[in-house]
């Protein structure tokens, strides 16, 4: 059940990679789930107009059973501006959660992909599949090193390692983080996850769809699209599968098996 | 308590917000924000002869104070709205209005008189005016005998109220208010969204995947407003403001300007509980002024 | 370095950016903040046969990012501008063109012919298209046969290049540029301000002494730029996009729909300097991306 | 010399009243005259779109000739909103000085009426008049006694002493300040000032005017009128004189003779 609550930031900070962690003071709203999103707004006049969507980055249950809300995010344009500068103290109104998100993998051992800024919902969803005592890896690229974003203290759940991807070569694998999810499936001494997570620009979800379809892993795939309202009126997220049907990526998605969008047949 | 009520032909409003067609679904995605029972009514999506997917991506663009859609008016389809979508709007509490566009004078025609026909449908909004389609919508707008004649075969096709939404792209909307007033609409909505366009000067491309789209939000208020007056001015029909309204001030400022009812459109992306606020603010104001009915407002801006 | 001149009929500009008459006075106003050598030329306030008052307070009210304004085209008249302002203008090192605007298509022929002949301007702007006046202007520019007398008459008063300015608030731009190019226009700006409303819910008086308004700014751009397309598309003269622009980004979006040259207008308010900073972004990002001439700009825009 | 400059906020303090200071970061500017102003806009988007005028409220001279500025404002709308709630390090886009300032006073005594947030040019007036050894008085009037806007500390210098007046009668003289002017006027124990500065609303200024012109003391005024542009290009904040001709407020004021704008005829 989304709600709109107006919430006090509780601190902004750098999370490396070029990123900020946006802390939210604890509210009583109900706990979204790994891969949900929110819709943020400061409270500033009406340029920007719109709420920016962003995935939960982590959240916790504080006493009086408060929630504690976290988003990560990086500064691409006007809104995450505001945002990035904003100080402790304003506050935000968040409409949330919202869509759909991360289902358990089936199996003993999960992956990870993220590209970029698509490492944001990570965190959250390590959390959740921590508990239930999991290999989860955790694969993430960026164009050069110092955009690898920040891990936000959860590595030590990661217990399946994590590798990185940068596609100029300056730290990890050289190339893309699909070009390092392949490999790795290749690589013999890899046990096969039961389950890959993505998330990250379009394109590399659908290279990242591929890869897992043509090694027959699920593919769980966090889908990005410019939003308007977040519940599924403005249609402005609405894409069109391989079906030629309507998909509403803010409550039918973001999170969706990625053969719902895609042709689940690998690429010939 | 003051009395908020608004008759337009024979559909009667508790009180004069509406939420905008297009900005607020089939109104069961607002079902855990909005308390129906305080707002005027829900206007739906464009419903259209056949089920349309509408544009590919991108179909939304924000820009100053402003947001630039081409969804190319996404809907179910009147079938699919009958079967799937009109049993919750039926329980709703406040009134239903159904948007509705076609690709001719006589699509207009068998669509309303389907429409009209349905119960739970408590008036019809014909869309002549929507300007992210190829073909239907805009052109029947912009010229006075053709938006007379969608009206009018709308009209004799149906005895469900009719309010009829306008282009505000005219140099002369009293023109065609009055024309389509004449041709027996109950009401008209002033206005659809304002034909705009953005560069991606990256790509060279629109940044919509239509090309052009429709600018609405709080930049364009001040040009809907005038055009309520302007339509105001021309015809005696009631007039429903619909383009920018943001919070009851908005709401009050429409009404000054001669709109009997005001949609709540982009709005509800902001803040999806904007329609009712915007209903409390209006409630608490004329409690506060003093105003005991509505037509002390409608229209009561002095003009020099 | 890049060329970034532009011809407009026999009017050579240094670089597209204009300042927008009304928003820069005459010039003299800027000289401690715009290196007038770093911009394409000005316009000045629109001038008139006689001086103008203009009307009472209040003149302004500023709009989710855009301004309304009345002002009401205060101005010193034709015959102190030439006594106390073409002097100054007559001096600065760029192009210096006269905004003016009468009351009847022989005013409007009497002062292209008086301004024209005055040694120091280089080209006419007859502004056909101002809302904020009783009479003159707006009626001329929404209809296609009077804007064209308009021009017409100018055209044969005077050799001095002839800009122009529409209305924004027509439905087919497009009908009234060609009309205008075909009656000899050297080039034409699009557009005006568009004609707009604000309302005081506490007076119920309009925000603006004179009523209505013209509004200008950010929140216009999107429109403007659908406006500069479809100008484009209808006619083979050069466009002049006014309305918004606010950065070098918007210039080249601007060029990209079809604009040969851009006028900085309300953004003068908002940073003084901005009509200098949006001509060099304009050079940086034209040299960043190999651009040598803006021919490769204009129009540039793939449509789908 | 007007110019444009980038300036970071110092400080933003509660001044009394419900008024605000914000206290600029020393620049390398010129110095203004008390009673000219600024231009002032935060970093935000479009919305609002243009700067806001304020009077100078006080200004120092500091290390390697710095000049630093201070503003003093009421919180009424959308601009001063956001600047109220703006942090110490934000930049302001600061354009000035602007527009006309006050002159010495004559003769040796001088006062100064303000109405409300009208107070803001005289801290700086004050410091100038100060050096010059004339006795200064300050007139304040609010409608009720939590409006009285704070003295910033420049009381000290106020050598005739300070007087207050609510329309409510919560605090000292029971009316408006226009009144208090007018009886302090007709007091007999009182030494005529040689010069009467006014600053507050029109209505306010025309009828300190009007007192003062019936009084035969020469009144300057500060006017405020809605302002585009501050450099005489916009037309907006032009107002008409009684001989029915324009007054551009932002270059031939704000500062200026009551007697150009109103007839000196004292009302009959
Ligand atoms: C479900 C979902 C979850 C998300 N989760 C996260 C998250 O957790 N963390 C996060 O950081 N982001 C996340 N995003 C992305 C985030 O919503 C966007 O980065 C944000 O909305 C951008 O807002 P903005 O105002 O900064 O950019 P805008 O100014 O609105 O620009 C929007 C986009 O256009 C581009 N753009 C802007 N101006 C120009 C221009 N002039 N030319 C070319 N391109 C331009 C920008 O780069 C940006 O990508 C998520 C998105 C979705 C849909
Ligand atoms: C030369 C000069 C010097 C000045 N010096 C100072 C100074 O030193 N300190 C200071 O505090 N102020 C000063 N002012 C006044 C100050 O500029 C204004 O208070 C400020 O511009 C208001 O900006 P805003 O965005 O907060 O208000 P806006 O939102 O722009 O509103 C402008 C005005 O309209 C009113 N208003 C806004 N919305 C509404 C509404 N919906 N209905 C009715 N009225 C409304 C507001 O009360 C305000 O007075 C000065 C003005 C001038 C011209
Ligand atoms: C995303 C979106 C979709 C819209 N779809 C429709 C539609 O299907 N039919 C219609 O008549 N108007 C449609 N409109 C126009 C709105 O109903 C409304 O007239 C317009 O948005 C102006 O009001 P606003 O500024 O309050 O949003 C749409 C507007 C938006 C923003
Ligand atoms: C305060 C003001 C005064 C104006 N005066 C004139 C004028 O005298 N003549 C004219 O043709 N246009 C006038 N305009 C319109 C501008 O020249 C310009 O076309 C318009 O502002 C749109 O551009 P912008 O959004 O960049 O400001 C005026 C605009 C403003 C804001
Ligand atoms: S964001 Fe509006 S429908 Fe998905
Ligand atoms: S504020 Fe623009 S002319 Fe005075």
């Amino acid at each position: 059940m989304p709600a709109l609550s107006r919430i006090p930031l509780e601190a902004v900070e750098e999370a490396g990679g070029g990123c900020l962690r946006l802390v939210c003071a604890p509210a009583s709203i109900v706990a979204p789930i790994p891969g949900q999103f929110y819709m943020v707004r400061g409270p500033w006049e009406a340029d920007p107009l719109l709420p920016r969507p962003f995935s939960i980055a982590r959240f916790r249950t504080v006493k009086d059973e408060q929630v504690q809300l976290e988003f990560l995010l990086r500064i691409v344009g006007r809104g995450t501006r505001l945002l990035g500068t904003a100080h402790a103290g304003i506050e935000l109104d968040v409409l949330g959660p919202l869509g759909n998100g991360f289902e358990q993998p089936p199996g003993d051992s999960a992956w990870m992909v993220a590209g970029g800024i698509g490492i944001a919902p990570f965190p959250a969803l390590t959390d959740a599949i921590a508990t239930s005592k999991r290999t989860l890896s955790l694969l993430v690229g960026a164009r050069t090193e110092a955009e690898i974003p920040g891990f936000v203290d959860f590595e030590t759940n990661l217990t399946g390692g994590v590798e990185i991807a940068t596609d100029d070569g300056s730290a990890g694998f050289a190339g893309t983080v699909v070009d390092l999810l392949a490999s790795r499936l290749q690589r013999a001494t890899e046990a096969r996850p039961s389950q890959i997570y993505v998330c990250g620009p379009h394109p590399m979800l659908e290279a990242a769809a591929a890869v897992c379809a043509g090694a027959g892993i699920p593919c769980s795939v966090s889908l990005e699209a410019p939003m308007g309202c977040g519940m599924g009126t403005c249609r402005g997220c609405v894409i069109q599968t391989f079906q030629d049907t309507n998909f509403t990526v803010c409550t039918e998605g973001p999170v969706t098996d990625a053969n719902v969008i895609w042709s689940s047949k690998p690429a010939p | 308590m003051t009395d908020l009520s608004v008759q337009i032909g024979d559909l009667s409003l508790r009180n004069p917000i509406l939420t905008a067609s297009g900005t607020f679904g089939y109104a069961s995605e607002y079902e855990t924000m909005v308390d129906f029972s305080k707002i005027g009514g829900v206007i739906t999506k464009g419903i259209s002869p056949e089920p349309r997917l509408g544009n590919p991506q991108p179909r939304i663009w924000e820009t100053e104070s402003g947001l630039i859609n081409a969804i190319g008016l996404d809907n179910v389809g009147v079938k699919d709205f009958e079967l799937s979508k009109l049993d919750y709007l039926r329980e709703i509490n406040c009134a239903v209005v159904v948007n509705f566009f076609a690709e001719s004078t006589e699509g207009y025609a068998t669509l309303a008189h389907t429409l009209g026909a349905m119960v739970g449908v408590d008036a019809l909004e014909a869309n002549i005016s929507c300007p992210n389609v190829k073909s239907g919508g805009r052109e029947f707008g912009v010229d006075p005998a053709a938006a007379a004649d969608v009206t009018r075969a709308s009209r004799e096709a149906t005895n469900c109220p009719l309010i009829v939404k306008l282009s505000p792209d005219v140099s002369n909307i009293g023109e065609i208010a009055s024309a389509v007033a004449d041709a027996g609409a109950d009401a008209i909505t002033v206005a659809n969204s304002i034909p705009a366009m953005a560069i991606d000067i990256d790509s060279r491309r629109p940044r919509l995947s239509f090309g052009r789209g429709g600018l609405t939000g709080p930049a364009v208020r001040p040009i809907v407003t005038r055009l309520v007056y302007e339509s105001a001015q021309a015809t005696n029909i009631p007039i429903i403001a619909s383009g920018g309204a943001s919070s009851w001030r908005d709401v009050v400022e429409f009404m000054l300007a001669g709109a009997s009812a005001v949609q709540a459109g982009t709005v509800n992306f902001v803040n999806p509980r904007a329609s009712v606020e915007m209903a409390e603010g209006l409630e608490t104001y004329c409690r506060q002024n003093g105003i005991n009915s509505l037509e002390q407002l409608v229209g009561a801006v002095n003009m020099p």
